[in-house]
């Protein structure tokens, strides 16, 4: 367990969070990652916002690929048994009505008011927010999935968003490769860190005021 | 409505005008109304107001619309999956308006159901509250999302009887029952198109009396 | 022909107003008698509210009941080769979708400005307006079918409902035993009389201002 | 959620409290929930707050509880096929708001899709529209009407898997697909109860995640 870090390390955390039986939607790219990382005594239903509940991930090498069935990036994805279909409207609707316990994304900022930007660079990217913003707003928890420094190095977690909003005070807890924060009425706490890293690091890495409790978890 | 509304694709373009606004159903590429598609850029249309949730991708579907410059303006929810849409959006050569996928999907479904307008939590906060109404019940705030409507719907089918009763397949379903109901003229394309009577009453996810042409896939 | 007559010719004539392939919706009573008249070269689809669109009647004697299939009464009734069924919720999207082309109703008053009341007598009856409301403000062409005067002989077509209203401005035809009226911009026009009624008793039976045109057609 | 949802009408009931919330489908009699409703006239709940098209007809389904005097309040848009409930309404024995049957299917979605309200034009110039807010969108007049949850819903189906996928039959269907949307918890009574994987993943109508009890019907 002491290798895993990174990207890995942050998926691994995330899926600590699902419990048995829940009904979890992942973002594109690496939220899916978390389903490398399920406990053995996790099982999880995938719901897809394009119209089902029970994916069952790509089909493998040889097995017949159904072009029916898609998970959220558009891929060809399998179904479980017990898995159901479902028009947009109808999923949105589960969606929005908080039938999802939990939906986990990415960011490219994300502050200590658990506001999240995550579809928008003025400027640079015109990919629109697909139904990040219905996800965000509707799902009974939500979980940011960050690297907590942008490759330049400069914090991603801070005291206010500087990007287009994707949601406004809907993020319940960061994971980071360094940390664990979670969102409180007072302000993000650190419950959290990662093997080997200090509160020092986070704090020196992070924009966002923080929370430091006298007795923090491990990631691991 | 006519018992057989089954037609030949040239037939069914008859209604496709330029200028005129088109909602076309799918999520990426899955549940595109291809067919249809592929007939429109025969017969040339242009000026169109595409409203679907994304692009198809480079080269395929809603993507050939966009490669050929057949659309005025989009409104969508993404186009990610899309490169050549983003870089039209970027250098400014394509206009779009970005609309939260549920979003989208409520207004659709609005414009399709006689209902004046939804009021949703989401946006609240973002770009796309701005210059929308807010309104208050019981304390929380809401945004006050207007009906879509278009002239033209085009659908895909798995399955179609002659009448125009639908059934949709899997994740193909996505936007296609919500899309068929909020247009003055809707036209679907189906892979299978079968006798009235084979579909069970409850398999059929779209009536046939919401439905003006039938074409084969 | 001749001999039809009261409740009869009111559906003999209500039925002359379905186009060949009409989405057709009939209330409780009175409308459904419109099937018994319906031309041979017209066939409708029957919508109805609770959730379906082809009802084919009531099974006839010896014919195996489907208890799972009724009629807006809630009576038995069959299904016709290309119906579909769906639920409510879907059902009254499509009636207030517009996706309807003719509701029929029965009426307590109805008024020269499109007024129908049909669902409340306060202090008398309780029983609720159902779906009424809905099919008269979302139906393409909402026909009134009605005897022309109540049981004591008042005017039952008012220039002003008394009670409370089902909706406000949404009714287009009117048919009675008597006559048939259809309201247009300028006010309620008698475009046709029953064999043997005259303009006279039409206008001494209706307390609604009517617009009667030099020529009058015949209801047969 | 649990992978088997199956459990005894006794044990279901555990979650029926003096004065809760209820929605309960069902149009006349046709689609109710009745074994379910048996539960409830066994174990003696009162005071319910019910929300419903109907009440079924006198001494079936719906009408047990209005017969037993089960019910505070019922929300609904029709009782006329009950003589009874028309009776005890009359009488001022029950109290009841009427809702036209449309607006009652959009206001549960709403509360079973996170939608703060939604803008009708049925009951506008009606008694309906007392005390209500009219917002308007275009030029023309709406009711805003908002939307309605309950502690618990009962639905009727014809086939349910074990973890609570459910398919209804025919016109059976009527109100339980949207008020299993609504309420904090969803109890299921089934014809019959299958396997899961039994069931096409195109055919279940209302998915096992909103699902918290299977019941034998």
């Amino acid at each position: 367990m002491a290798e895993i870090k990174g990207r890995d390390l942050i998926a691994y955390r995330t899926a600590r969070f699902f419990n048995d039986g829940d009904l979890v939607n992942l973002g594109i790219g690496m939220p899916t990652k978390c389903l490398d990382y399920l406990p053995e005594d996790v099982d999880v239903w995938i719901d897809t916002e394009n119209g089902a509940i029970g994916l069952a991930g790509a089909p493998g090498e040889g097995e017949e690929i159904d072009y029916d069935v898609c998970d959220a990036a558009g891929s060809p994805s399998k179904l479980r048994p017990g898995a159901c279909c479902f028009d947009s409207f109808t999923s949105f609707g589960y969606i929005r009505g908080g039938h999802v316990d939990i939906t986990v994304l990415g960011a490219y900022e994300v502050d200590q008011e658990g506001n999240l930007a995550n579809w928008m660079v003025p400027g640079k990217t015109a990919a629109g927010m697909g139904g990040a913003m219905d996800l965000v707003a509707g799902a009974k928890k939500v979980i940011v999935m960050t690297e907590h420094c942008d490759k330049k190095g400069n914090p991603k977690i801070l005291k206010k968003c500087k990007l287009p909003l994707t949601a406004a005070h809907e993020v319940d807890v960061i994971v980071s490769e360094l940390c664990v924060l979670e969102r409180t009425e007072e302000g993000l706490v650190l419950k959290e860190l990662a093997p080997g890293v200090t509160v020092e690091e986070v704090v020196s890495k992070t924009d966002a005021e923080l929370i430091i409790p006298e007795k923090i978890g491990s990631m691991i | 409505m006519p018992k057989d509304k089954v037609v030949s694709l040239e037939v069914a373009m008859e209604k496709i005008h330029d200028g005129i606004s088109i909602l076309i159903p799918g999520f990426v590429n899955v549940g595109v109304p291809e067919t249809l598609i592929q007939g429109i850029i025969a017969k040339g249309s242009k000026d169109l107001e595409i409203i679907s949730n994304n692009t198809s991708v480079k080269g395929r579907g809603i993507g050939l619309l966009v490669h050929e410059n057949r659309i005025k303006h989009i409104t969508c929810s993404h186009i990610g999956s899309n490169t050549e849409t983003v870089e039209k959006v970027i250098n400014g050569e394509l206009s779009v308006t970005f609309v939260p996928q549920g979003t989208l999907c409520e207004r659709v479904r609005a414009g399709g159901a006689g209902i004046g307008g939804i009021l949703t939590p989401v946006g609240i906060g973002t770009p796309i509250a701005e210059g929308k109404p807010v309104v208050e019940v019981d304390g929380k705030e809401y945004l006050l999302e207007k009906p879509i409507r278009a002239n033209v719907a085009l659908i895909h089918a798995w399955k179609a009887d002659k009448m125009g009763n639908v059934v949709y397949r899997r994740t193909a379903r996505n936007f296609n029952q919500v899309f068929a109901t909020a247009a003055d003229w809707v036209i679907v394309e189906a892979e299978h198109i079968v006798e009235v009577g084979e579909l069970d009453p409850d398999e059929i996810m779209t009536p046939g009396a919401l439905v003006d042409a039938v074409v084969q896939a």
